[in-house]
């Protein structure tokens, strides 16, 4: 019976790579809107 | 009658009214004018619960029109540029249905008879679909003049007419300010608004200024 | 408006939910028994089955912001409705691409139609016409009172998709959630810790994309 | 109020017959479409028999409907329903009895064709069919009247409709198979009782929820 290692491995990576990977896509989305933001006000 | 107070609405985040506010007593007619797009009839939308509006409270017969029970609309009627009925019935049936919605009991000879005075007595039978502009103009007379109203809010009432429709409109618009009813009329010329209007409102940007 | 994580609570709250991460990956792959036949396998559901929680938890909250929304008219909650329908989504994927993978190797192959799968399958394809509506639905203030309503229609229905999954699908016995209450404590606890720690991430990812939607709408509304 | 507003439905439905006839007519073509792509035996047809009828009965249903609420766009007709001083649940209830009836119209017409069609004898007892036939009906119309009142402004709405209805419906559907084909092998009620519960639950839920959410969606 060998082990699932590489199972266990797979999803493991998918979820916490989804979840670090929504934090960075939300953090470049927010720096966008912000530095366009400010490009507005301070013209 | 009719209080208006600091609405706003906003299609996709670009504000068409801003906060726009205005009174309106029994008996007095009101004008408003603007520029095309200046949110005219998005006001008198929002104002007969068509469409809804983002901030703003509007006080008909002092009861809340937006949290208050439908039957408050009872005495409200709007009259827009599309003549709101059914293309596949004919007036009459338009009319019997129109009515009926406003509890108001249709009995057909006085719908014909109306028909007949505003000049589409040989189509009442017809749909409305063949019906062209001006008869349409001339079959929203007839709805208003059926049905009993306290406030009549009607979106540039002279388009599309020809040389009598005009004639019909003028008598029957004079008639009602006679009887003292309160109107709220969008219109485009400024003599006829002067005619009309004791209280002459100017939209623009968003904002409501009296000329 | 400035960055999220210029406040200091919430970088306090990133810096603790990475520490608790840490920990529950730690404590899974070492505190919890070896179960015989499944191996690592079945360590899978400790992250699945929240998941699964965490996408329908964010599915209720929908709900409420739409009732909300109807009731206060505020655009405050059409923000929270809309966050917690796109994080809710996010996770519901999830659970949708590890479900089948922690079935390949227990039962065989990797998609059955067991009652929970379907469910989140049919909840996955109703937040993909929600935000088609989203999208199309007409100019923005007419969507957001489409999506509430649509919110609270979706999961109105989740209980009754729900109990006809589960007498049209044959139950299989080896069911995570199933199982859930008659496991040892060994299983148990790191469980309901890994449960507590998902939740509080979704805690912080729910606010965050609240705020990124609120910096968009300031952007998108003062243009 | 709401008899006139039934009457205005099934009135205009009569001048017109836009909605039964493209009903009718597109119901046909699906059963065509299952007699040509399917030339087995009967004998194995008639497991698929009930899933293949309420398949046809959901795409129909989203071409009456998108129908039901187009007419109401012309010369902007919903603005007078709307603006009159009556409870806006009243028009969905409307919207879905009227669907309903059509529906049933339309299933009693292409009951015989999708038999004969697929060479399948009659169910045992038809009234029994005929009954939970017509549970069914109000049961998937209450979900499809209230995402088509979501769906009719949108501009994408022929899409629209579809991809929000089959998902909410999908516990319909399957309790309707479930229910068609055991009493198509004429089994005990005791079988397929919690079909029907669950069909009973979504027309209760789904109305209500409907009533009550009709007012925000109509408001253009």
């Amino acid at each position: 019976m060998y082990n699932f290692w590489g199972y266990f491995l797979a999803v493991y990576l998918i979820v916490f790579g989804a979840i670090v990977g929504w934090f960075i896509i939300q953090f470049r989305m927010e720096n966008r809107y912000l530095n366009d933001n400010r490009y507005t006000q301070s013209e | 009658m009719l209080s208006v107070s600091n609405i706003s609405k906003s299609f996709n985040y670009r504000s068409v009214l801003k906060d726009v506010s205005f009174t309106l007593n029994a008996g007095e007619t009101v004008v408003i004018m603007g520029k095309n797009g200046a949110g005219k009839t998005t006001l008198l939308r929002i104002i007969a619960r068509i469409m809804a509006c983002e901030k703003g409270k509007i006080l008909f017969q002092n009861q809340n029109l937006f949290d208050g029970e439908p039957s408050i609309r009872k005495k409200l009627l709007y009259i827009g540029h599309a003549p709101a009925m059914y293309t596949a019935l004919s007036a009459i049936e338009n009319l019997t249905l129109a009515l009926n919605l406003r509890y108001i009991k249709a009995n057909a000879s006085k719908i014909l008879d109306r028909l007949n005075h505003f000049g589409l007595g040989m189509q009442a039978n017809d749909p409305i679909s063949i019906y062209s502009q001006g008869m349409l103009q001339r079959l929203k007379l007839a709805y208003a003049e059926l049905t009993d109203w306290d406030l009549l809010l009607f979106d540039e009432p002279f388009t599309g007419l020809d040389q009598d429709g005009v004639a019909l409109m003028d008598k029957a618009l004079t008639q009602w300010i006679k009887e003292g009813k309160t109107m709220c009329m969008v219109l485009h010329n400024m003599e006829r608004a002067k005619q009309y209007g004791d209280q002459i409102l100017y939209l623009n940007h968003g904002v409501m200024e009296s000329l | 408006m400035q960055f999220f994580f210029h406040n200091k609570s919430n970088r306090v709250w990133l810096v603790l939910i990475i520490g608790l991460m840490l920990f529950n990956i730690w404590n899974i792959v070492v505190n919890t028994p070896m179960v015989p036949d499944q191996h690592w396998a079945q360590k899978i559901f400790y992250v699945h089955v929240p998941s699964a929680w965490v996408g329908f938890l964010s599915y209720f909250i929908v709900m409420v912001a739409g009732i909300m929304y109807f009731i206060k008219g505020d655009e405050h909650w059409d923000k929270v409705g809309l966050a917690a329908a796109e994080i809710g989504t996010l996770f519901i994927s999830l659970v949708l691409i590890t479900g089948p993978i922690w079935a390949t190797p227990i039962w065989g192959q990797p998609w059955i139609w067991e009652p929970r799968l379907t469910t989140t399958l049919i909840l996955f394809l109703i937040y993909i016409g929600y935000f088609m509506m989203r999208a199309f639905g007409g100019h923005a203030e007419r969507v957001k009172r489409y999506a509430a309503s649509l919110g609270i229609i979706a999961f109105v229905d989740v209980p009754i998709i729900f109990v006809s999954v589960k007498f049209w699908a044959p139950e299989i016995q080896s069911h995570p959630q199933v199982e859930m209450t008659s496991q040892p404590p060994g299983i148990l606890i790191p469980f309901l810790l890994s449960l507590g720690i998902f939740t509080v991430l979704y805690r912080l990812m729910l606010k965050y994309r609240i705020h990124v939607i609120q910096v968009n709408y300031k952007r998108v509304a003062d243009v | 109020m709401f008899l006139t507003l039934l009457k205005k439905e099934l009135f205009v439905e009569f001048r017109t017959r836009e909605i039964t006839i493209s009903m009718i007519v597109f119901g046909l073509a699906i059963i065509l479409t299952f007699a040509f792509s399917s030339n087995v035996s009967p004998v194995i047809i008639v497991n698929f028999a009930p899933g293949m009828f309420w398949i046809m009965v959901l795409f129909v249903t989203v071409i009456g409907v998108h129908r039901s609420f187009a007419y109401e766009k012309e010369f902007d007709a919903f603005s007078m329903l709307i603006s009159a001083p009556i409870d806006r649940g009243l028009i969905f209830l409307s919207k879905w009895i009227s669907g309903f009836i059509f529906l049933t119209i339309m299933e009693i017409l292409l009951f015989i064709p999708f038999y004969k069609f697929l060479m399948i004898d009659f169910p045992i007892q038809p009234w029994l069919a005929l009954g939970t036939t017509i549970l069914i009906n109000l049961a998937i119309m209450v979900v499809a009247s209230l995402v088509s009142g979501i769906a009719m402004r949108a501009r994408l709405s022929e899409v629209l409709l579809p991809i929000l209805l089959f998902p909410l419906v999908s516990p319909v559907i399957i309790s309707a198979t479930k229910i068609s084909g055991s009493i198509m092998r004429g089994e005990p009620y005791a079988l397929w009782d919690i079909w029907l519960l669950i069909i009973l639950t979504v027309i209760v839920v789904f109305g209500l929820v409907g009533y009550t959410l009709f007012d925000f969606i109509t408001e253009e």
